[in-house]
């Protein structure tokens, strides 16, 4: 505790997470033996004493009133003597060491609109950010799209035939906060106009040279503007990346008609079989639609079926496309390719094809 | 609108209450029963809905005496027609290592945001944070007193230590190489100063996943990445290995086959793997829980430097220690960190995360300058450009040449 | 050392006849009897290996009339020790394709070289041009109708077409996919005021191979590399494959297992190739040749842009063409290359090669320029950025709003 | 023919190859059927029609003076009717028909000592440039080094036990004339020092913005020096490529002391099994050691014998070293690893180990 002004407490960092911990998991800690799935939503892991433990997970909007907290946290007393945690992905995971509780509380989740699901070979929730909910640089809305997505996809969140696991996220503009640029398959905000300088206030509040500097393709240079220090922008070397308007916001980019998402697939994070992946270009624009999005809804749904219906056993999304090549994934999905999916940034020449291995 | 008594109309909204996921609005207008921000966070919403356009403007910085992070502001661009919206800011929570909760905890927070806020959340945000979604300038501080009552803190924003996150580890996962939770409750509580005030040229995130697997997702958005492994053989319990081959796993096609570095073989009976050629990859651990583990000489793999793509294009975290025991008090990464920190923070430009840095400087200058010997284990391949800077040279003087620094 | 009655004194040189590979010195020293030009390099050489470092200097253009390549100029700057290699200017002679002789045409460029030079040649150049190695300004003029009457032309040099250059093909080779020689032959013919008259930005070189083993390295040292290839099905003769499994090969092991896209199957009598997969790769073909056959639908793939280091780092070519039929008169790739010519003539910078042009302006730039469509075979995967230049947007009326150009 | 000018003849072009191809090979052009190699050095084409061709190929030194020529020729004349041929790794290649006179012929070839090989898993004639025999950029001699390593390999060109065949190749300056950048082991000459400017013949003879763009790292900067437009070198920036010597000759960059030779390993241009892949970089720095260079040539056969040991039946150097990992690489071989191999210029970030995929 730096700080003790005043007993104001500052500094005392988060609340130990051993308070936290429910008793099987304190008395089996790092002694877990295996895991099983039980059916879909359902693990039981197993500790070397024998002890078990059956996680129920659940989906959530992961946006949650204090109203709806207070229902699940009815939930976990309830059934698992007040303890609950989520996960790295959002869902809410029961505690429980009586199996007898496991089907009860499956009911009642499922009663109250918490859709059971989302383990091994399934489409977990989705990772996404703030959308037109909070963030003044969303280009399209987070937790809409996510909603109707997941409203079509719900299936595979309760089941789990899929190929391998599938991570769908979405970020709402290049700023790509949550893991999307390594996801499977990632939606995107995108911005595809220059930002609209504005002159009055840019000289006001914000620093040129950090603005010169903050744009990736040097689109932005200094000038002066009756009499005022200023900036313009080249409009054709601009890639509506929004970096210029994340360090000064007199240099909007937001634009109704041209806004929209762009979709991305192949990506991975685990080590397994397969090094970590980034996400590459599938589609670069499709409108923004609310409130259902429904060509975004439908593009990400083609992507699905098609890999759910050619991959292998274990094959992620990137390692089957790496596994049939890209002609046959656009030849399959039947995605135009187009120019905008070739690269021209920092790195393009060695994303050519660089031999004559051809898989057309 | 930000009349009480007529709640909004929200047709395109209203549309999202339908279907079987769980709806945001709902949320939203479940806590606008009682919150008159959320009621107009609805209303703003439509809006955007309606115009296809954000209503969001951040302006100054806003946040808790003494703290420079932990408080995201925002402002309305619609004032007037959501009062109750015009500020909207955010406070970042740093939740309990592995999102571990008793009921308790969660209902004091609640309780607590039913006082000073809207009565949102998020549960939680991409960092890991606890994100109590919208309040306004003056709530702030009582909010905050009331947080630390409740026994939590702020989390980081800014150019600061962001909040630490893990994967559940240890607490229920067979497979932790590390104690991710302990790691992450030490590192946080070690880094108080660093996370509360922001002093570096842009954000640090620390993520801990307890093996190759890496359930945080920390190889591609923590700055240092702290990924659990071993490094002797994968136990093998070769009679439950029959079990799987009972339950339909076709081990050869299914196992053997999948794995990257071909080290394993199985003639119907036996599984032998050839351990010195395994890349811990954990693929045939995942298929076979219950027969392969991993090994019992455990530490983690130090990678640093992932992020998002702003502005030179995304990074994935890269090695920068292959094997590290990793023990409480974890004196040998403590260390380590903060010579990065010192660096970075006296060499690194503004916005410049430490993974830019490093590609600036070049990472063998780097590891020179944190004291680290260069390894074969830290780069995919050696260089392939013929641009090496060389800072040996002989002296010109013929008689007596020697090798000298540069 | 110029004197002709007292040879120079080579210690360090004389070593390199030792040994029981080719000497070159000894090929200096029988120039050397003859040609006091070959005796002063003797002796510039020894002095390089005494002081190591070079002793040439270049300096302005020399050539033939008429001409802008094909002579690389060279002097000493030792000129006082060694007058006979003052100057030493190098002719870079066009070789035939394949480089197939009589010796008759080899007799007559000894004869010549006998007169105008120094006696001593590189058979060949890395380019494939006869190397004359060594001459004086003066000579040059005479050297070249020597050899225009003997059949002979030079080659490139400087900022032209550099020499096309193939490999053996179906002169001799059982793989080739279209007739290398005769391409070579044509497109040499094809670009002559462009070979000998520099023009461009910078060098552009063509190398073809008849397939995918590329055996004269079009893919790493070519602008434009044409590299045989098949899309049919590889012809098997299933009995000869019996023969090679009689003869010491694996074919599981040897064949199937080192197939990159996995395609083969082998029963221990027949062998099947899923076609659909082969990526035309040449391993199964090679390690069984009497069995194996590329199919009969051939072509090339033709490829665009390496090239050595200098100055962003080395590039491999990458794929322009996924296939093309290769017939004379090569009418849709001369068109081709007549237009990617033109385009980087025009915007192409000084001292740019086209790989390094298409880099710069974006690989998706170069094709809308000369009018051909993108396709997913021509990258190794997508963008993973997301710094895409959408040129298509909307106009900013709301009511009749449509997609246009930018 | 472009130009007439009293009857010069120009732009006659090479000449037609069909004048110089034996009658075997006209007769049965593109119709050859397949090949074995008899002996190391000796391939036989055999043609749909039966024919059979005999080729036997010898190594040289590829500079080679016009006495030698005319030797080869009377070789030819006896042996091949007087056709030969050369290899794009400047080998030669006496073409029969007469199976009876491939024996003779290897006699008459070892004797006047030119060895017989270079075919199938082979180390064939090393590419190479000119070096201090012609260049006025070389950083070492080529043919001596060339001679060098070959008088100790030659075992390997006249037999064919390795893994897979070894292409060696040599460059005297990072202008990499040659597919240095693309072979199995590869010895590239580097200088170590900046440029030194002599200022007054640069103002002369060489365009300032030329010379500044020439570098790779910006290390050159336009300066006027006693009232003189001229440039200075920036030290630390510099990486010696040479190419601002290339631009302009006042910038000479040799070093008696300092230049020498780097190693480089791994690298293919066929596309059988593994799609082409550049050398990387295996030893910084050797230095130049004449006339014999024996650091040289110790490094690269001891490169040579680790890898025959090691490697499997077809595997490529660089196939081998993807299998077994670079960290095995340095151990097996005894290379130091330094900071030199860690890439540090333009896509160094994507060189990095980017996954927890280990092999130490
Ligand atoms: C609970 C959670 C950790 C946490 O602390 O919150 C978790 C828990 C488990 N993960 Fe995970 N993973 C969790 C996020 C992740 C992530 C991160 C992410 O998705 O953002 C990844 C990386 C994904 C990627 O590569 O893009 C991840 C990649 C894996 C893998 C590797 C799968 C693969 O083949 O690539 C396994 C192994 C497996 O499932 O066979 C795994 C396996 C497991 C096991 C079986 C581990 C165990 O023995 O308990 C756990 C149950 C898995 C399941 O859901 O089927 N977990 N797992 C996370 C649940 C997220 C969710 O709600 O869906
Ligand atoms: C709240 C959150 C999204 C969410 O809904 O979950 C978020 C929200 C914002 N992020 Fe983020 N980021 C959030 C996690 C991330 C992550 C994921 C992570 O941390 O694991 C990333 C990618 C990883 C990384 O750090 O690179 C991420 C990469 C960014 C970036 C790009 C940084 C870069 O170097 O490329 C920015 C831009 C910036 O820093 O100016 C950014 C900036 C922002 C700002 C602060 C925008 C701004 O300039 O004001 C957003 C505030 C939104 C708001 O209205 O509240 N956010 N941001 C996440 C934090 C919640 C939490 O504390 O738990
Ligand atoms: C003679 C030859 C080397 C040899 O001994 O075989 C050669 C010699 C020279 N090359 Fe080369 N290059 C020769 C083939 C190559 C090749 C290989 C090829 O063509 O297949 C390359 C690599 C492929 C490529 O083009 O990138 C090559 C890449 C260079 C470069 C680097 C170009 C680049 O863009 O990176 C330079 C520098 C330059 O152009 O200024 C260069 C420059 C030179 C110069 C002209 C140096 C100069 O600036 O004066 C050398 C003259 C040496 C001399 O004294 O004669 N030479 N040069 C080869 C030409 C013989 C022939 O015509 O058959
Ligand atoms: C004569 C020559 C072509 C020419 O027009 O001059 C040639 C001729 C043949 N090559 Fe080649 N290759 C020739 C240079 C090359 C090159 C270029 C180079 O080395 O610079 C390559 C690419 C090397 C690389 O990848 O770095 C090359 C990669 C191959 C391969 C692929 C080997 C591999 O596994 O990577 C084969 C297939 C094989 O040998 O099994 C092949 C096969 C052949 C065959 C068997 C083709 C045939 O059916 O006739 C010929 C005899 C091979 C032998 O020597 O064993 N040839 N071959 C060249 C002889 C060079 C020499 O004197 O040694
Ligand atoms: S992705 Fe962009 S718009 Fe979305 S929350 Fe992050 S910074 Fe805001
Ligand atoms: S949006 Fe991005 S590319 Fe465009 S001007 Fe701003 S910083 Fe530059
Ligand atoms: S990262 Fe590994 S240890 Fe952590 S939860 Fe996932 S599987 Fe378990
Ligand atoms: S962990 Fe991965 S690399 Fe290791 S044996 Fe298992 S599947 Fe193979
Ligand atoms: S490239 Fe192919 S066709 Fe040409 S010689 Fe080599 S193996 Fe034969
Ligand atoms: S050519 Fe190559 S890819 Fe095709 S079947 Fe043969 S080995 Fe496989
Ligand atoms: S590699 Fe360099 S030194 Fe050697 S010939 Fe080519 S340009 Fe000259
Ligand atoms: S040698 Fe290369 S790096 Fe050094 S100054 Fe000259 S051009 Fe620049």
């Amino acid at each position: 505790m730096a700080d003790t002004v005043a007993e104001r407490k500052t500094d005392i960092g988060p609340p130990h997470y051993e308070k936290f911990l429910p008793p099987v998991v304190k008395a089996n800690y790092g002694k877990w033996k295996y895991h099983e799935i039980v059916q879909p939503g359902v693990l039981v892991h197993v500790a070397e004493s024998g002890d078990k433990l059956y996680t129920v997970r659940a989906g959530t909007p992961r946006l949650l009133s204090i109203q709806t907290i207070r229902e699940l946290c009815d939930l976990a007393d309830t059934y698992s003597d007040g303890y609950l945690r989520f996960t790295s992905r959002h869902n809410i995971e029961f505690l429980l060491t009586d199996p007898d509780k496991v089907g009860p509380l499956i009911i009642e989740l499922t009663t109250r609109g918490f859709p059971v699901g989302g383990t091994a070979n399934a489409i977990s929730s989705m990772v996404h950010t703030q959308g037109w909910i909070h963030c003044h640089s969303a280009a399209t809305d987070a937790s809409g799209i996510v909603k109707s997505v997941m409203d079509e996809l719900i299936g595979h969140f309760q089941t789990m035939e899929l190929p391998a696991k599938l991570r769908l996220a979405l970020a709402c503009c290049l700023n790509m906060c949550g893991a999307v640029h390594c996801s499977d398959i990632a939606i995107l905000g995108i911005h595809r106009r220059p930002p609209k300088v504005d002159q009055e206030k840019l000289s006001k509040i914000c620093e040129i040279p950090t603005v010169v500097a903050s744009c990736p393709t040097a689109a932005i240079r200094p000038k002066r503007i009756n009499g005022k220090e200023t900036v313009e922008v080249i409009e054709e070397q601009c890639m509506f990346c929004g970096n210029c308007y994340t360090v000064c916001p007199a240099m909007p980019l937001s634009n109704a008609l041209n806004d929209g998402v762009s979709i991305w697939v192949g990506g991975k994070v685990s080590n397994a079989r397969h090094a970590p992946m980034f996400s590459k270009l599938a589609i670069p624009y499709l409108p923004n639609n609310p409130p259902r999005w429904p060509e975004v809804v439908a593009a990400v749904k083609n992507i699905v079926e098609v890999w759910a219906k050619d991959a292998r056993k274990y094959e992620r999304m990137g390692e089957w496309i790496e596994r049939i090549g890209w002609p046959r994934f656009f030849q399959k999905t039947g995605i135009p390719f187009t120019k905008q999916h070739i690269d021209d940034f920092r790195h393009a020449g060695l994303t050519y094809q660089r031999s004559v291995h051809i898989k057309s | 609108m930000g009349d009480e008594n007529k709640p909004s109309q929200t047709p395109k909204l209203d549309e999202l209450e339908k279907g079987p996921w769980p709806s945001f609005v709902r949320e939203i207008k479940r806590a606008a029963t009682k919150s008159p921000m959320a009621r107009d966070l609805l209303g703003v919403l439509e809006l955007s809905y309606e115009e296809k356009v954000g209503h969001w403007k951040h302006g100054g910085i806003v946040g808790v005496r003494g703290y420079g992070g932990g408080v995201i502001g925002r402002y309305s661009d619609v004032p007037e027609k959501f009062p109750n919206v015009a500020h909207f800011h955010t406070l970042r929570v740093n939740q309990p290592a592995g999102w571990f909760y008793r009921t308790e905890a969660l209902r004091a927070i609640c309780d607590l945001w039913e006082r000073h806020g809207s009565g949102l959340t998020n549960l939680h945000g991409s960092t890991g944070d606890i994100i109590l979604l919208g309040t306004r300038t003056e709530e702030l501080e009582s909010t905050f007193a009331d947080l630390t009552k409740a026994g939590f803190d702020l989390g980081g924003s800014g150019s600061d230590v962001r909040t630490p996150s893990c994967c559940v580890g240890p607490a229920r996962c067979e497979w932790a190489c590390y104690d991710t939770l302990n790691f992450t409750y030490d590192i946080t509580m070690h880094f108080q100063d660093e996370l509360h005030r922001p002093a570096f040229p842009y954000k640090f995130k620390f993520k801990a996943s307890g093996c190759p697997n890496d359930c945080v997702a920390a190889i591609a958005r923590a700055d240092l990445s702290i990924i659990g492994t071993w490094r002797d053989e994968i136990q093998i319990d070769q009679a439950a290995l029959k079990e799987y081959t009972e339950n339909g796993i076709d081990i050869q096609a299914d196992v053997c086959e999948r794995c990257p570095s071909q080290c394993m073989s199985w003639n119907g009976k036996e599984l032998r793997i050839a351990d010195e050629w395994c890349v811990k990859c954990m693929h045939c651990i995942n298929a076979m829980p219950k027969a392969l583990r991993p090994g019992q000489e455990r530490g983690a793999v130090i990678l640093i430097g992932s992020k998002a793509p702003i502005v030179q294009g995304a990074m994935l975290s890269s090695v920068l220690v292959p094997f590290m025991k990793m023990e409480p008090p974890y004196t040998e990464l403590k260390e380590l960190v903060g010579k990065i920190l010192d660096l970075w923070s006296e060499e690194g430009k503004s916005r410049e995360r430490v993974g830019e840095f490093i590609q600036r400087v070049g990472l063998g200058n780097f590891l020179e300058a944190i004291g680290l010997e260069p390894k074969p284990e830290m780069v995919a391949h050696p260089r392939e450009n013929p641009y090496v800077f060389y800072e040996e040279y002989f002296e010109e003087e013929p008689e007596a040449a020697s090798e000298t620094e540069g």
